[in-house]
């Protein structure tokens, strides 16, 4: 693949080949966040809120819609840095749409009577006066759509990525605006910071082992292209420990993406700081681009090393499934308790990524696209309750709730039903799926370790629709807040992709199971 | 000598680096170890370039300086934002997180 | 034969009392003043039935006097099979004739005994109930549906016995009833299963045509079954317990069910069941044990026990006794057990109802001691009273006489040394109704101050002056003009065997006995005043005044050890089942308690276990691979 | 041919969504809507039995079947035979008497909300129906879990005291059944994809799957599982006292007297023909939990001060019953306990529904000693409640007894010790059962009852149905012999398994 | 340049070395600067071993990059947050340094023995035929950067982007009014009521100098313009010992 000819100094240089077509929702998002700096730089501070949301939701259609057009095409481009295949197109698809919740998440500012979930100034001091004055006139922080866009381009382009080096880039564009917004927070800002510094500094630490792991893994192919990777790997079978070493350090990275056991601790600290929205945008995205990156290392590249990779995996899977689902148990704060529960999302998605076949394959897509789905609504409902001092994201100020606001309570309950894996939600055609792959590939005794951990998980879903529906409400100021269109539109595809996924699942299953496999 | 001495020195370099981010507490240091793993990792790069022959591994290591140097701006600013509201740059200061 | 003429209303004879109990149960307090006379008509109209069917029953040659009369397939699946289903032979058609008519009269009585009794109207639908069960018991042609009559006249047994709930007594003693009841159901239902797993069904007529292909092993263990059924409803030992307790019910209740019918519905079961224990010979060496032995159990209580109606209670174990022992003895003891059976039933039935109207007369006192010189004052229960005494005690020419002479002819025809018991039993009968009649109606009046005795209403008397009369003829009508032992032999068989003495010695000695036996009882009770207060009596007595120990027996033996296993249950169930799974909860409640620390909140500490994790994952792969 | 059991289904679900959308200040309203939604379906279902053919060789009748998730093999699968006939009937006939006895279980003031309650019931009976009549394990599976959520919301929302303890107890404890069911039904699933090619979920292809004896032996233990716990089974029957308690009567009815023969359905259904050499492998271990389980109840019922909790002992002693009559693999024992499934319905229903009114007598208290003497001031009470004492305790001439005899009949024909050690129960339960009634309905009055109202009219018609069914099904039960019959034989068949035969043969025996 | 030759040799072990001094000095230094100082010692001698490796362009962006721009911020950073901020080697979390180095050896080792394993006898292809191809190692790398790793360069453009817009938002502070004249804040700051000098840093009495530790005013009581407005806010303020500052009082001599 490497395209340095033997030729002498004269030889032209050749334009690379590029599949514009291809990559044009990459390029749609990526220009849009170019727009969208532009906006920042020379639009009068009142009129950018509206032309940035006209931006980003122009952009994020246009992408879908792009995407839309080309779903037959399977193609390696970009000289081999891109591959767009099935599951590429459809995770991208995916975080698209969730992404366009995600926005809409963020969009909305009827909420806090002050603006909109971020901070009127993400530099000035909390509590300060500044923050105050800034506050009360009603500033924006509209910087956030430019990072809101590159964090999706990047998503989109890790998940197609073909090319280590590429995916590297990628989780650098996709991490970086991350970091940020997680900082950004309009209440409880001293939280929103600290996450923001956790996230970054573990996440830089991640991926400096994914580099590293890059760098020994080049060592060794000579080329960071995962197709070269694997036909190396086939051609020269002996002498593999570099490879080995590189492929375990690139999954630490990954995995740190993922959320998994052990590189799962910073997962409750930022989601809980995070602004919600973002959260739930953060909890539903990059959870599908991790995993698809991951997918796409371990099938394309190290497919030849499965019996090397599969126990470690097993390993980290029934960790994750276990620890996430455990800790979850004695939670008090609803984020946090969502946040641990992705990680054990996470183990029961390497469930279906250990199976290693194209059932375990299309079972974690059909997994991440309901688990996304659920997820992000989950966060919007979270976004609704409030007290005076914000979002009551504590348990014991949800009592009574569901008797209040029976419709809230109920659609909330409905995601709690969908994450345990209840029948006729998304979240248990997910399970089932992932379980017959994993089933049908020899891993009986993961599944049944899954089993477990889903019925541990199934206690603290479950605590808190009893926190909901069964606990007198006590003498508080939690309400619901109606919020607009915007959170609404989101709560409601949330809502209805967790219910029809679950009762006609046939469509969606169809598309996971014909996006095929990586293509090489 | 063998040309794997520079790998080696690469991983005790990036091993010197993980250290650094562990025992450290002000933000900053644990950040420039950081980088120094990226360095490592660069070193790496070139090393592999060089016994692969070819020019694949410099690339990278290029792209790995930039990728870095974003990260240091993104990284400083988040530290700074940090410090502002706590008046230190430790990071077991941020501590409101937890359990 | 099948059911043609009179006997296509089979059905109705259950059905009559069965509407009856269903209206006055339903109907509520509507019912309150006319519902007591239904009860009444339904039994009456089911004894001229019956009546006009032993006629019609009369008529047809020996042979054909079976009628079977089948209106559905009840219980079926693959391979069984059983239908509701009336057989009406000889010996049902006597049980009938029994239950209706002494049940009419009793239902006649109660309309003066219950008359103030604001629930009467209850009482009559849970008498009627009783005889509706009681007349599918003894016409069910197959085990399974004369299980349904079992269970359901312990049913009316219990209700009745505890009809006057408020009192705790009497709940406590119906609940006894019913649970000493299950323990001999459960032999019966055993016994049915046994049944149907040798012969393939459980109807009267396969299980008796097929009973001599079994081997004698299994026929033992149906008779020793059908045993243990019979001692829970006949009240013999070791199931008597009850009984003594249930005189807690009303004294009408006492005469019907606990002296003329129910109780006798394991001889019935024993006598029907003849076929099985014809082969079986341990077996009915059992049964003639167990009558035995209560027939000196039921005779010791009766003469210790200064309650009137236990005293007879007593009486009626010790002669059910009889009956049983009678069934033991095979062919040629059937008859007279269904013969005593029936002479039994009118003079006890005339005996409780008189004790009933004492005890009307002296505001329900029951303690004999509380008695006394009462013949005066109440004449015709004296009389009517005497008739049944004499019955009881075998003095020729009353009922009793007939009847128990042919037992203990009987008995002396399989062996001397039971004939002799069963006179020893006959002399203790003697005295024991002795001391009754003497502490009631001789020697002084010892009367509480406020009690005023008088003569029952004639509601009541009447039907004592027609059991009386049945009491003093019956044995003779039913052995010289009713021809008891050929009516019933087609249905139980009989024989006779030589005697080593002949049966008018035998027939002498019996009535010494029983004379020396009333004589010492008179001594004892008529001739001497009766203290107020009960002497404390020697060791027998003070036994006997506690049932022989039955409930201690029962208390140390199934209940106390029943309750401490439940306890015991109950508490390994919260602590250790239960323990388990919320233990588990806990543990993992726990388990997330402790993990949660490691979410320590320091950046570094994170990124420690992900070095941690990263140098595990290398290690893993590497060594394996290097290894 | 009309779809019977889509309309069956299909119409308490419209009439929920109906209760909920009803305004909440017509609680009233909702009720009716309810009971005539409810009667609807009763009726319906009469219709449908009518035209059951019971001699008809086809194993299921009134069958549909459409495509629903093609990519595993699943499809919405309905139909019955005459074990789902009954239960079906038994569910649908339950449902309008739960909703007259609760009438006034929930009020506004109360905490709960009135439609809420009913709009529960009714989508419950939807469940209920549809994991009677699935034939597609997969549906079946997604009906047995779904179920959960209404009656976890049932026993949450608007039990006594404990309820949150209980509600999760039970949620998680059948979570936790359903679970290892899951990952036994996928290993079906892929069983049967290895074998024939293409995985399917419908039920009669999977019966008579060839697979290898270890696997069916851990498909099975999956499947039974979830069954136990559901059925209960000791030892896996703690969540049921506890549900029992918390819940409100009309709930426990629903929840114990037809949600819980799920579990023993689910057994003679599924573990049976499916699992024909699994089952006979643990079929010892399973009729000894089954004999631990009956003696067991019974006696620590015999201990209980909680009514209630006692109901819910009784109840395990008599699924013990159930169970051992479908693991003995006999003609009368099967038919039996479907028969006693139905008359445990009946006989619970009869219970709780007493027990409730009687509660609402005296301040919500089930505890035993809190009464006394209700016969003396409330007769027509005390007649019920001793009508069903009776019922639980399987007084020949009800229906219980049908099915009891029944059971222990096939036990004893198969295992002769078996069967006579279970037919001791029969005194134990007597015992628990008159001493609940000896010590709450008789003796002197107790305090607190005094000016205790007896049964009202809408709570004796709430009862007779209940009553009535069970006296003449008891002396009549053909109407379900009838059906169930030609049903337990094909199980039998398909499992292989044949009667032990008498020791005397002659012409003269059997039918 | 093909294979190592004895020059190279030199080179490696001195620059490797130093490289791995400044490393050990990055852990090892009490202060910031000094940090990060070695770092850049570092950072030099990598540059070289880069020229080494046949990389003159990388180390000459080494030398540029990360030398000057990357340090140059950091030190510029850690002027602002406080040159003097000497951070305490006593580390707080328990047996975090030991588990730290065990685990960091360790992966060194593994490091190494798996490179050992893998590189055993490797002969560099070495890069003078690939450098020539296009006439130099700065004209190799261009054609590389500009067909392979196009899209990767492209969209390292927005990674920049990013960073500069991250910078932006988190450090740039905006004013809500127009910047006040010196003698308006020196006005403002007597003639309102709030405070005339420094807000007070903690005092004589602290034990501790953490954000959430109040300052002790002469008296003894905690001063509320010591705390952060959140901290106060959030009721996470450190109370006061004072049975501490009574030890201390009367170290002191006792004198009031």
């Amino acid at each position: 693949m490497n395209s340095i000819a033997a030729a002498t100094v004269d030889v032209p240089f050749t334009l690379p080949i590029v599949d514009y077509n291809a990559i044009a929702p990459i390029l749609i998002l990526l220009g849009a966040g170019v727009v969208s700096v532009l906006v920042e730089a020379l639009l009068p501070r009142g009129s950018r809120r509206f032309i940035q949301l006209f931006v980003v939701f122009g952009a994020l259609i246009a992408a879908l819609v792009w995407l839309c057009t080309i779903t037959g095409v399977r193609v390696v481009t970009a000289e081999g840095a891109i591959a767009i295949d099935g599951p590429a197109l459809l995770m991208q698809g995916a975080i698209l749409v969730l992404a366009l919740l995600g926005a809409l998440l963020m969009a909305e500012r009827s909420l806090d009577p002050s603006g909109d979930v971020f901070a009127a100034r993400a530099s000035s001091l909390p509590g300060s006066e500044d923050e105050k004055q800034f506050t009360a006139r009603g500033y924006l922080q509209t910087e956030v759509w430019p990072l809101f866009l590159f964090a999706v381009s990047g998503m989109v382009l890790f998940v197609s990525a073909n090319d280590l080096l590429l995916m590297f880039v990628a989780l650098e564009v996709m991490s970086l605006p991350l970091y940020l917004l997680a900082g950004m927070a309009r209440r409880r800002r001293l939280l929103s910071q600290e996450a923001a510094l956790k996230y970054f500094l573990l996440g830089a630490f991640s991926s400096a082992f994914f580099i590293y792991g890059v760098a020994l893994v080049y060592g060794y192919a000579a080329s960071t292209q995962l197709p070269v990777i694997a036909s190396v790997l086939t051609a020269k079978p002996g002498q593999t420990s570099l490879a080995l070493i590189g492929m375990a350090l690139i999954l630490v990275g990954l995995l740190f993406k993922v959320a998994a056991v052990p590189f799962h601790q910073w997962t409750p600290d930022v989601y809980q700081g995070a602004p919600t929205a973002v959260t739930g945008f953060m909890a539903a995205t990059v959870k599908i681009a991790a995993f698809g990156a991951l997918m796409r290392v371990l099938y394309v590249g190290f497919g030849g090393m499965r019996w090397d990779w599969v126990p470690m995996m097993w390993i980290i899977a029934i960790l994750t499934m276990l620890v996430g689902s455990i800790i979850a148990i004695s939670q008090s704060d609803i984020k946090r308790m969502l946040a641990y529960s992705s990680i054990a999302q996470a183990g029961f998605i390497l469930v279906g990524v250990i199976a290693a076949s194209p059932a375990g394959l299309a079972g974690a897509l059909f997994y991440l696209i309901a688990y996304g789905f659920t997820t992000i609504g989950a966060f919007a409902v979270i976004s609704l309750v409030r007290d005076e001092s914000g979002e009551a994201t504590n348990l014991s100020k949800w009592a009574g709730l569901g008797r209040r606001s029976p419709l809230v309570g109920g659609v909330f309950a409905l995601f709690m039903l969908g994450l345990a894996g209840i029948p006729l939600t998304s979240g248990f055609i997910g399970k089932f799926s992932v379980f017959a792959a994993a089933i049908a590939s020899g891993d009986t005794w993961l599944v049944i370790v899954a089993v477990v951990a889903s019925l541990i998980a199934g206690f603290f879903y479950v605590r808190v629709i009893v926190v909901m529906f069964f606990t007198e409400p006590g003498p508080q100021t939690t309400s619901v807040v109606v919020p607009s269109a915007f959170t609404t539109i989101a709560l409601a595809a949330g809502a209805a992709v967790t219910l029809v996924l679950g009762i006609l699942p046939q469509p969606v299953l169809e598309l996971v199971s014909n996006a095929g496999l990586f293509i090489r | 000598m063998n040309p794997a001495n520079y790998i080696i020195l690469s991983a005790i370099l990036f091993s010197l680096g993980a250290i650094g981010v562990l025992v450290r507490r002000n933000a900053i240091i644990v950040f420039m170890s950081v980088e120094l793993m990226l360095n490592a990792a660069n070193l790496a790069f070139v090393a592999f370039a060089r016994m692969n022959g070819n020019l694949d591994g410099q690339v990278a290591a290029f792209f790995v300086m930039v990728v870095a140097a974003a990260e240091v701006v993104v990284g400083l600013a988040i530290i700074v934002t940090i410090f502002r509201s706590r008046r230190s740059a430790s990071i077991d200061e941020p501590n409101l997180l937890k359990y | 034969m099948p059911a043609a003429g009179v006997f296509s209303l089979i059905w109705l004879l259950i059905a009559l009392p069965l509407f009856g109990a269903a209206v006055l149960l339903l109907g509520g307090r509507r019912t309150n003043s006319w519902g007591p006379y239904l009860g009444v008509l339904t039994v009456v109209g089911s004894a001229v039935l019956a009546v006009l069917m032993l006629v019609a029953m009369m008529g047809h040659p020996a042979e054909e006097r079976s009628v079977g009369q089948t209106l559905f397939t009840w219980v079926f699946a693959d391979g069984f099979q059983a239908d509701m289903a009336f057989q009406l032979d000889q010996l049902s058609m006597v049980f009938v004739l029994l239950i209706t008519i002494v049940g009419s009269l009793i239902h006649i009585y109660s309309i003066g005994y219950m008359s103030h009794d604001a629930d009467k109207r209850k009482f009559f639908g849970y008498l009627n109930l009783f005889v509706a069960a009681m007349l599918l018991l003894v016409l069910a042609n197959n085990y399974l549906l004369l299980y349904v009559g079992w269970e359901g006249v312990g049913l009316a047994s219990y209700l009745l016995i505890g009809f006057w709930q408020i009192k705790p007594t009497a709940a406590a003693a119906a609940k006894k009833a019913f649970i000493i009841n299950r323990v001999g159901d459960v032999g019966l239902s055993l016994a049915i299963m046994v049944m149907f797993v040798t012969f393939g069904s459980v109807s009267f007529s396969d299980v008796f045509s097929q009973a001599g292909e079994a081997s004698e092993g299994t026929l033992t263990a149906i008779g020793l079954l059908l045993l243990l059924a019979a001692c829970g409803k006949s009240a013999q030992f070791p199931l008597q317990a009850w009984l003594l307790d249930a005189m807690e019910g009303p004294t009408p209740v006492s005469a019907l069910i606990h002296a003329a019918t129910m109780v006798t519905a394991g001889v019935y079961l024993i006598v029907r069941s003849n076929a099985v224990f014809d082969r079986a010979v341990w077996a009915a060496g059992a049964v003639v044990l167990i009558g035995l032995i209560t027939i000196f159990m039921g005779a010791i209580i009766g003469s210790a026990k200064d309650d009137i109606k236990k005293s007879l209670a007593g009486s009626t174990m010790s002669q059910i006794g009889y009956m049983i022992f009678a069934a033991g003895l095979g062919p040629i003891g059937y008859v007279f057990a269904i013969f005593h059976l029936l002479t039994h039933g009118v003079f006890k039935a005339g005996l409780f109802l008189g004790a009933g109207s004492v005890m009307h007369g002296m505001k329900d006192n029951v303690n004999m001691r509380r008695y006394g010189a009462l013949r005066g004052l109440m004449i015709v229960t004296f009389v009517t009273f005497m008739a049944g005494y004499l019955a009881i005690m075998g003095i020729p020419p009353f009922a009793g006489f007939w009847s128990k002479d042919e037992i203990i002819h009987a008995a002396f025809e399989r062996s001397w040394v039971i004939g002799a018991a069963a006179i020893l039993g006959a002399g203790i009968t003697g005295f024991y109704m002795t001391r009754m009649i003497a502490m009631t109606f001789f020697g002084k009046a010892r009367w509480e101050d406020d009690v005023h005795p008088h003569e029952s209403p004639a509601v009541m008397t009447i039907p004592l002056v027609i059991l009386a009369i049945g009491s003093t003829f019956l044995g003779m009508a039913l052995l010289f003009w009713g021809n008891i032992e050929t009516w019933l032999e087609p249905v139980v068989g009989f024989s006779s065997n030589p005697t080593p003495l002949s049966s008018t010695t035998l027939m002498a000695i019996t009535l010494v006995v029983v004379l020396i036996g009333a004589f010492i009882g008179w001594r004892q009770y008529g001739s001497k005043p009766v203290p107020v207060d009960a002497p404390s009596g020697n060791w027998l007595t003070r036994a006997a005044r506690r049932d022989l120990y039955g409930d201690l027996v029962n208390e140390v033996v199934v209940v106390r050890p029943s309750f401490t296993l439940a306890r015991w249950l109950t508490w390994f169930d919260s602590s250790w089942i239960d323990g388990f799974v919320n233990g588990s909860a806990a543990f993992v409640g726990g388990a997330s308690g402790r993990l949660r620390r490691t979410q320590s909140g320091f950046a570094r500490s994170y990124a420690l276990s992900m070095l941690g994790g990263a140098v595990l994952i290398v290690a893993a792969l590497v060594l394996v691979r290097l290894s | 041919m009309t779809p019977w059991l889509t309309i069956l289904a299909v119409v308490p679900l419209i009439g929920s969504v109906l209760v909920v959308l009803l305004p909440k200040s017509r609680p009233t309203l909702a009720k009716q809507l309810a009971l005539a939604i409810s009667l609807v379906t009763l009726a319906l279902t009469i219709v449908m039995a009518l035209q059951f053919n019971g001699a008809s060789n086809e194993p299921f009748q009134f069958v549909e079947s459409y495509p629903w998730i093609p990519a595993f093999g699943i499809s919405y699968s309905v139909g019955v035979d005459g074990i789902g006939l009954v239960l079906i009937a038994l569910a649908t006939t339950l449902v309008p008497i739960v909703v007259i006895a609760g009438w006034r279980d929930v009020d506004a003031t109360s905490g709960g909300s009135v439609k809420g309650y009913f709009a529960l019931i009714l989508a419950m009976e939807t469940l209920m129906i549809g994991v009677f009549a699935a034939t597609d394990v997969f549906m079946f599976f997604v009906l047995f879990e779904v179920i959960l959520i209404p009656v976890y919301f049932m026993i949450g929302r608007y039990g006594g005291p404990q309820r949150s303890y209980a509600a999760v107890k039970f949620l998680l404890y059948s979570l936790l059944g359903g679970l290892f069911m899951l990952a036994s039904m996928i290993g079906l699933y892929v069983v049967s994809a290895q074998v024939t090619g293409q995985g399917t979920f419908d039920y009669l292809s999977l019966v008579g799957l060839e697979m290898d004896p270890m696997a069916e032996k851990l498909l099975f233990l999956g499947f039974f599982f979830a069954f136990a716990i559901k059925a209960p089974l000791w030892p896996f029957h703690t969540w049921l006292p506890d549900a029992a308690s918390a819940s409100k009567p009309g709930t426990a009815v629903l929840l114990i007297g037809v949600l819980d023969k799920v579990g023993t359905f689910g057994m003679i259904r599924y573990c049976l023909p499916i699992f024909p050499a699994a089952s006979e492998f643990y079929a010892p271990v399973v009729i000894g939990m089954a004999l631990v389980g009956i003696f067991y109840g019974a006696y620590v019922a015999l201990n209980q001060n909680d009514m209630k909790r006692l109901f819910a002992y009784s109840s395990m002693s008599h699924f013990g019953f159930i169970a051992l009559g479908i693991f003995v693999f006999t003609t009368v024992g099967q038919s039996g306990s479907v028969v006693y499934m139905v008359a445990h319905g009946l006989s619970t229903a009869a219970l709780f529904l007493t027990a409730g009114f009687l509660m609402q007598r005296a301040n919500e208290s089930s505890l035993i000693s809190d009464f006394g003497g209700v016969n003396k001031a409330a007769p027509v009470l005390a007649g019920f409640f001793m009508f069903a004492a009776l019922s639980s305790l399987a007084l020949p001439g009800l229906v219980s007894f049908v099915g009891e005899f029944m059971v222990l009949l096939g036990t004893f024909q198969r295992y002769l010790f078996v069967g006579g050690i279970a037919t001791l129960g029969i005194v134990i339960t007597a015992a628990y059962v008159l001493r609940l009634y000896q010590k709450t309905m008789t003796g002197p009055l107790a305090p607190k009852l005094v000016g205790m109202k007896d049964l009202g009219g809408r709570e004796v018609i709430a009862l007779m149905p209940i009553a009535a069914l069970t006296l003449v099904l008891g002396f009549f039960p053909a109407p379900i012999l009838n059906v169930i019959n030609p049903a337990v034989d094909r199980v039998m068949t398909t499992i292989g398994a044949t009667d032990p035969s008498p020791t005397i043969t002659s012409e003269g025996s059997g039918k | 340049m093909t294979a190592v030759n004895l020059g190279e040799e030199i080179v490696f072990w001195f620059s490797g070395g130093l490289a791995v001094l400044g490393a050990l000095g990055l852990i090892l230094s009490r202060k910031a600067v000094h940090s990060a100082l070695w770092v850049a010692l570092t950072m030099i001698n990598l540059a070289v071993l880069y020229v080494a490796n046949s990389a003159p362009f990388l180390g000459m962006v080494q030398v540029v990059v990360y030398t000057g721009a990357v340090m140059m911020l950091f030190l510029f950073v850690l002027m602002v947050v406080g040159v003097d901020s000497s951070d305490s080697l006593i580390e707080t979390l328990k047996g975090q340094r030991l588990v730290a180095i065990v685990l960091a050896v360790g992966l060194a080792i593994l490091l190494v023995a798996g490179i050992g394993a893998g590189l055993t006898d490797v002969v560099p292809v070495g890069l003078d035929e690939a450098n020539g191809v296009d006439g130099g190692n700065v004209q190799g790398i261009a054609r590389l950067l500009f067909t392979d790793y196009l899209v990767a360069f492209e969209v390292t453009s927005a990674l920049l982007i990013t960073a500069a817009l991250g910078a932006m938002v988190l450090a740039h502070r905006e004013r809500w009014l127009p910047r006040a004249s010196q003698e308006e804040l020196s006005k403002a700051r007597f003639i309102g009521a709030g405070h005339p000098g420094n807000l007070p840093s903690s005092g004589t009495y602290a034990r501790h100098n953490a954000v959430d530790t109040p300052a002790l005013l002469p008296d003894g009581s905690p001063s509320a313009l010591s705390i952060p407005g959140p901290l106060v806010a959030r009721g996470d303020v450190r109370p006061v010992d004072h049975h501490e500052v009574e030890q201390i009082e009367s170290l002191g001599g006792g004198s009031k």
